[in-house]
């Protein structure tokens, strides 16, 4: 993707002045004239998923109006469909709140930032095919009187929370017996400092965000039920994580799911396995 | 030049100003006396506009100036004014204090200005003190500034609440000079006054309010030498006997 | 590995891999913050010179008044709607809003300034309402017994007066701006704040680089406190005495003192 | 279907799914912001009262001076690290810094009242010292001379003068606090911003639920500054020169005017 | 009583105390006169502590005022002060400004601060006013208001600075009648004024100053009959013409 650099220099140029004479038609209309950008919004905060890293070490990105670079799982997957659609990529850094009306208004062109698939937000966005599949595991804290759980029941009655707009704290906690579930916690980083003080027994998450956060908290646990018959119950569908787009841009929807068709579940665990063996925290 | 007829003026119900009429002809000096509280302030700032009469009409060269299409500030600054309580503008140096007006208001230039406030700050006593702020100066020297700052407007019509006040017998007698001099060029002045001495060797015309009226009037002689009302006669005793 | 790092170790380390990206997003902060700081003053003031325009009913034509009144009007309702409402909503509906309604796509910069110095304007207009009116009533007598309108007496005499009591409160401002810049993240301004939401995210070490931040929010705060704190010792210079030398500007005008 | 709905139908939608959540929100957030203002009011004019009082040299002892500046320099620190640090970051620390590293587990509740007060105070220390600057010196020295101790003076004159000066202020730090409970999420308090990000995260429909919030935000604030606003004009009341029938209080106190 | 002895006081490098000595015994009415700017204002401040002296000494009953341990508040409490701005407090009613201080200071109770204060408001004509707010009333009242005030402290000295500079003559009599009354009764006072007939005839005492030094100093009979100094000659040359 990257290799083609002095190519993607000359059409990002030409992209702009086409940007510039199309304006008034509004940013909806690059992807639909076919033009060369394909702008992705991301947090740049989430690691694995998306981080921020000062320089463009394994094929970083860099971020649109910045000087950092982004790189993590789901630019892998950007870099992906922009190359195999022929979009020059533009990542667009931008708070978790924003990135709905972003995409609404047409000022990016999709979102890529682990966002689960559920039938309200389809009403209002749409999401292309999964890609990828999360898992749910519960983190706690070693010295925790939950550290040992092997099920679902051990957690009986534990102080919980989980990311606010997930399925983790939407079907998750709910499924605890007698969970004391406090408010959601805004961003990944809050909720592991609300665990890591004492002020929740237990958070809910998934397994790439569960072993990042192990790295940088080496007092945490991973509970992984997964397997056994006490687990969280989740529907397939409630897992999935897709790409969100303007309602309506089919044209980009097909061209993502097109991509996304040609891989595996074992193509997105392998690429996540690069990710999180390249994420900050890994160095 | 200037007509005052049956200005009224309360301040909630209670009727400060009631019926004054009178007016003043150019080159006149008008001493206003009467007790504390009987409206003389009132008068002045009515005149001014610094108070919006409830009644009656005020007519300068003619014109009624509470009338619509009265260029305000126009008049503010061709009838001038020094407060009884001087209002100096605090954040100006003395200097600067009578420049503005004739900078901004005047639209003179600056060195005229300057040499204008320096010429009426001489006058005064005060072109010492020209880099000083307000709050740095005696009573004494704030009033004298204030009475500089109006001069150097050169107005027509000058009001003046109380000018000498706060200033001791020998400086009265210059700043009396001062007036007089002015009188002479053709000023006409309005001068509130507690200095019976003042408004009888000064004034060309004397008027005497009580309880917000008129309650006589005259030249300074038919005043202080036969006072016809009683409450002039009580007010004038004390000057009177200490003569 | 970042795990087997002390605190302070984690600290170093941070600002060895991200120093620049806190440092740039200071930057970014302080720019935003200053020009829209400003640019809220001079709205305050306006607003405060309009809002205290008076009315005399007997003698201001009517279209003056209507005309002043339906500016009044306006005015109130900027401020209360600016000032009612989160920065951050407002920075969607003006970027994104704009940009999915009416097809106008600000840029980036243009909205930050944008957003940030209008809210500033709705506060500062009320402070600057605070200080005209803890003038002395007299000065403004003063001015238009000299004969000045109602603007020149603002601009010469009440304002700079105004200015001087409400200085801390323009301090205040600033550094709440400095602060508030953070909710530009929504419309991708990197500030300070959204570059430790983005290291907390990238390295899961929140306290860490939370200290980091408080250090250089406290640096920027401090020293703009300062300076301000500085200007308003030169303001009140007077305060201090100063000498009137009698005899120096007597001679220096070339006059006599005349006792 | 909430895809086939226009704007309006969808916020009726959202309103009648969510409107409790929105309502025990707002008021959540008025407690916050009422209380802290509240307390951060007193916490201000109590530190304008010490940070102003003044010093003498000669004739101060020495303990005195020296306690009295430990104070002061402890009121600067606390003024400059309070609102010059984000209020959410300063959340973070004492709600789960002190946790895990003194073991002292605040109430939620308390946390917020805590944070939003001492930032709030922080700010109002300004402030006041502003109102404070700007009551006439004279007002000190009458109530000096007749033997008022400085905190009596301020008390019963300087700061009662301050006070409405800076009432406005006052006004826009209620309003401040109202829209900035909402970075007290971090803590988990369900603040009507918090809300409004659920919904909108929840249904994707963020401009509708930010049309709800800012309706909200500017019916509270809108109250609070037009209260605020009567209060004023009560304050002021004389301004409108009152009546003073001097007949009527002569006779209701039994005296006869001497004149 | 009071001992004033070398007093010193300059604002930066103007000098505008020099040197002041002067006794004051119980009893006494010490009238301080001369030019405006001579220091006669500065003097009371100090006297009051309102500014620190930069040198010399006064002793109250012996006791250096600006001793440490001197408990400023208490002296002041017994140290009244009429200013020749007012300084009425204006967040308070005109009761109210006479009330506060014996309430808060001398600890009295409501009713009778109430009572005391309603008496020498009574005593200045101004009773009628109790609920006005000093902005309401006109300088001759503010100033009425302002020893009212002081005098409702029932102090042991009291410093006037320019008390009448506001009244008309028939006022001021009323006045010098009330303060001649308290002399009477022992209040002792020392009076700033430019009404000359007033130190005449009210004074046990007189100070002339000029440019910050005592030029001469005696009884009235000394001072207006006899005056050494060619200064106080000069100053006093209109009034004595004008009599
Ligand atoms: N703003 C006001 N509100 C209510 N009453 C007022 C106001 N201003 C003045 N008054 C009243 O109006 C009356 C006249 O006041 P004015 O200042 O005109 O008196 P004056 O003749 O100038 O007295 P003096 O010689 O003491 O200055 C007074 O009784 C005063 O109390
Ligand atoms: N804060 C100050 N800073 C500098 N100079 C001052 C200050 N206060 C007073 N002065 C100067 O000190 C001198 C004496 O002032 P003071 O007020 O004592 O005069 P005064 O005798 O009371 O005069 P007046 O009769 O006019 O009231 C004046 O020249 C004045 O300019
Ligand atoms: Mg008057
Ligand atoms: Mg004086």
């Amino acid at each position: 993707g990257c290799g083609s650099g002095t190519e993607t220099a000359e059409t990002e140029e030409a992209a702009g002045a086409a940007e510039e004479t199309t304006e008034a038609s509004g940013a909806e209309d690059d992807a639909a004239e076919g033009s060369k950008v394909l702008k992705v919004a991301m947090e740049c905060g989430y690691a694995p998923y998306n981080w921020t890293q000062p320089d463009d070490a394994n094929g970083a990105v860099p971020i649109n109006d910045s000087s950092d670079y982004a790189y993590g799982y789901d630019v892998m997957i950007a870099k992906k469909i922009a190359d195999t659609l022929g979009y020059e990529l533009q990542i667009v850094k931008l708070d978790w709140d924003a990135l709905i009306p972003a995409v609404q208004s047409g000022t990016v062109d999709c979102v890529i930032a682990g966002q689960s698939t559920t039938a309200e937000r389809l009403e209002m966005v749409d999401f292309s095919k999964p890609y990828y599949y999360a898992t749910v595991v519960g983190l706690v804290k070693q010295d925790s009187a939950y550290a040992n759980a092997a099920g679902l029941a051990d957690l009986k009655g534990a102080t919980c929370t989980s990311q606010l707009g997930t399925i983790w704290y939407d079907n998750c906690l709910s499924q605890i017996e007698d969970a004391n579930i406090q408010p959601a916690q805004e961003s990944a980083p809050a909720m592991l400092v609300a665990l890591e003080s004492g002020r929740t027994d237990l958070v809910v998450t998934d397994m790439p965000t569960a072993m990042a956060a192990c790295a940088a908290y080496p007092d945490m646990k991973l509970l992984d039920f997964s397997g056994t018959d006490d687990d969280f119950s989740v529907s397939d569908e409630e897992v999935n994580i897709g790409i969100s787009v303007q309602k309506g841009n089919t044209e980009l929807i097909d061209g993502i799911n097109s991509v996304l068709e040609t891989m595996t579940v074992d193509d997105f665990n392998s690429l996540m396995q690069e990710a999180i063996s390249v994420q900050p925290l890994a160095e | 030049m200037l007509e005052v007829s049956h200005l009224e003026k309360s301040f909630g119900s209670h009727s400060v100003l009631k019926d004054i009429s009178f007016s003043v002809h150019p080159g006149d000096v008008v001493s206003v006396i009467g007790a504390s509280g009987s409206g003389k302030s009132t008068m002045l700032r009515c005149i001014n506009l610094l108070e919006t009469p409830d009644g009656g009409s005020i007519l300068y060269h003619g014109e009624d100036i509470t009338a619509r299409k009265m260029n305000v500030p126009a008049y503010r600054a061709r009838v001038g004014m020094v407060f009884q309580s001087f209002n100096l503008f605090s954040n100006m140096t003395v200097l600067e204090n009578c420049m503005v007006g004739q900078i901004k208001v005047a639209k003179k230039s600056k060195e005229e200005a300057r040499e204008k406030a320096l010429k009426f700050l001489d006058k005064v006593g005060m072109s010492a003190y020209v880099n000083a702020k307000p709050r740095q100066l005696s009573g004494g020297q704030k009033q004298r500034v204030a009475i500089a700052r109006a001069l150097a407007m050169e107005p027509e019509i000058l009001l003046f609440d109380e000018p000498t006040s706060a200033l001791d017998p020998q400086m009265v007698g210059e700043v009396l000079e001062v007036m007089t001099a002015l009188a002479r060029e053709g000023l006409t002045m309005i001068v509130v006054t507690h200095e019976m001495a003042f408004a009888r060797d000064i004034s060309s015309h004397v008027l005497f309010m009580a309880d917000g009226v008129i309650c006589e009037e005259g030249t300074p002689k038919q005043i202080f030498g036969q006072p016809k009302e009683e409450a002039t006669k009580e007010f004038l005793a004390r000057f009177r006997n200490m003569l | 590995m970042i795990s087997n790092m002390s605190f302070i170790e984690r600290i170093f380390y941070i600002l060895q891999k991200y120093g620049t990206s806190y440092l740039k997003g200071a930057g970014t902060t302080l720019v935003i913050a200053l020009v829209s700081t400003f640019i809220g003053c001079i709205i305050g003031f306006l607003s405060g010179i309009i809002q205290t325009i008076p009315v005399d009913k007997r003698r201001d034509p009517l279209v003056k008044r209507v005309l002043l009144g339906i500016v009044n009007v306006i005015l109130r309702i900027y401020i209360e709607v600016f000032r009612g409402t989160p920065m951050i909503v407002q920075a969607v509906f003006i970027y994104y809003g704009l940009a999915q309604v009416c097809n106008v796509q600000l840029g980036m910069w243009q909205a930050a300034f944008l957003v940030v110095s209008i809210n500033t304007g709705a506060y500062m207009a009320e402070s600057v309402r605070g200080g005209i009116i803890s003038v002395d009533p007299g000065q403004m007598e003063g001015a238009k017994a000299i004969g000045m309108t109602h603007v020149q007496a603002m601009i010469n005499v009440i304002l700079p007066q105004a200015f001087r009591n409400i200085l801390p409160q323009i301090g205040n401002n600033l550094i709440i701006n400095i602060k508030d810049t953070s909710v530009l993240s929504v419309i991708s301004v990197v500030d300070l704040f959204f570059v430790h939401k983005s290291v907390s995210g990238a390295l899961y070490t929140y306290f860490e680089s939370a200290t980091i931040v408080m250090a250089i929010y406290l640096t920027m705060t401090l020293i703009t406190s300062r300076l301000l704190r500085l200007w308003e010792k030169k303001m009140d210079g007077g305060d201090n005495y100063e000498l009137v030398d009698v005899m120096d500007i007597g001679s220096q005008l070339g006059k006599k003192e005349s006792r």
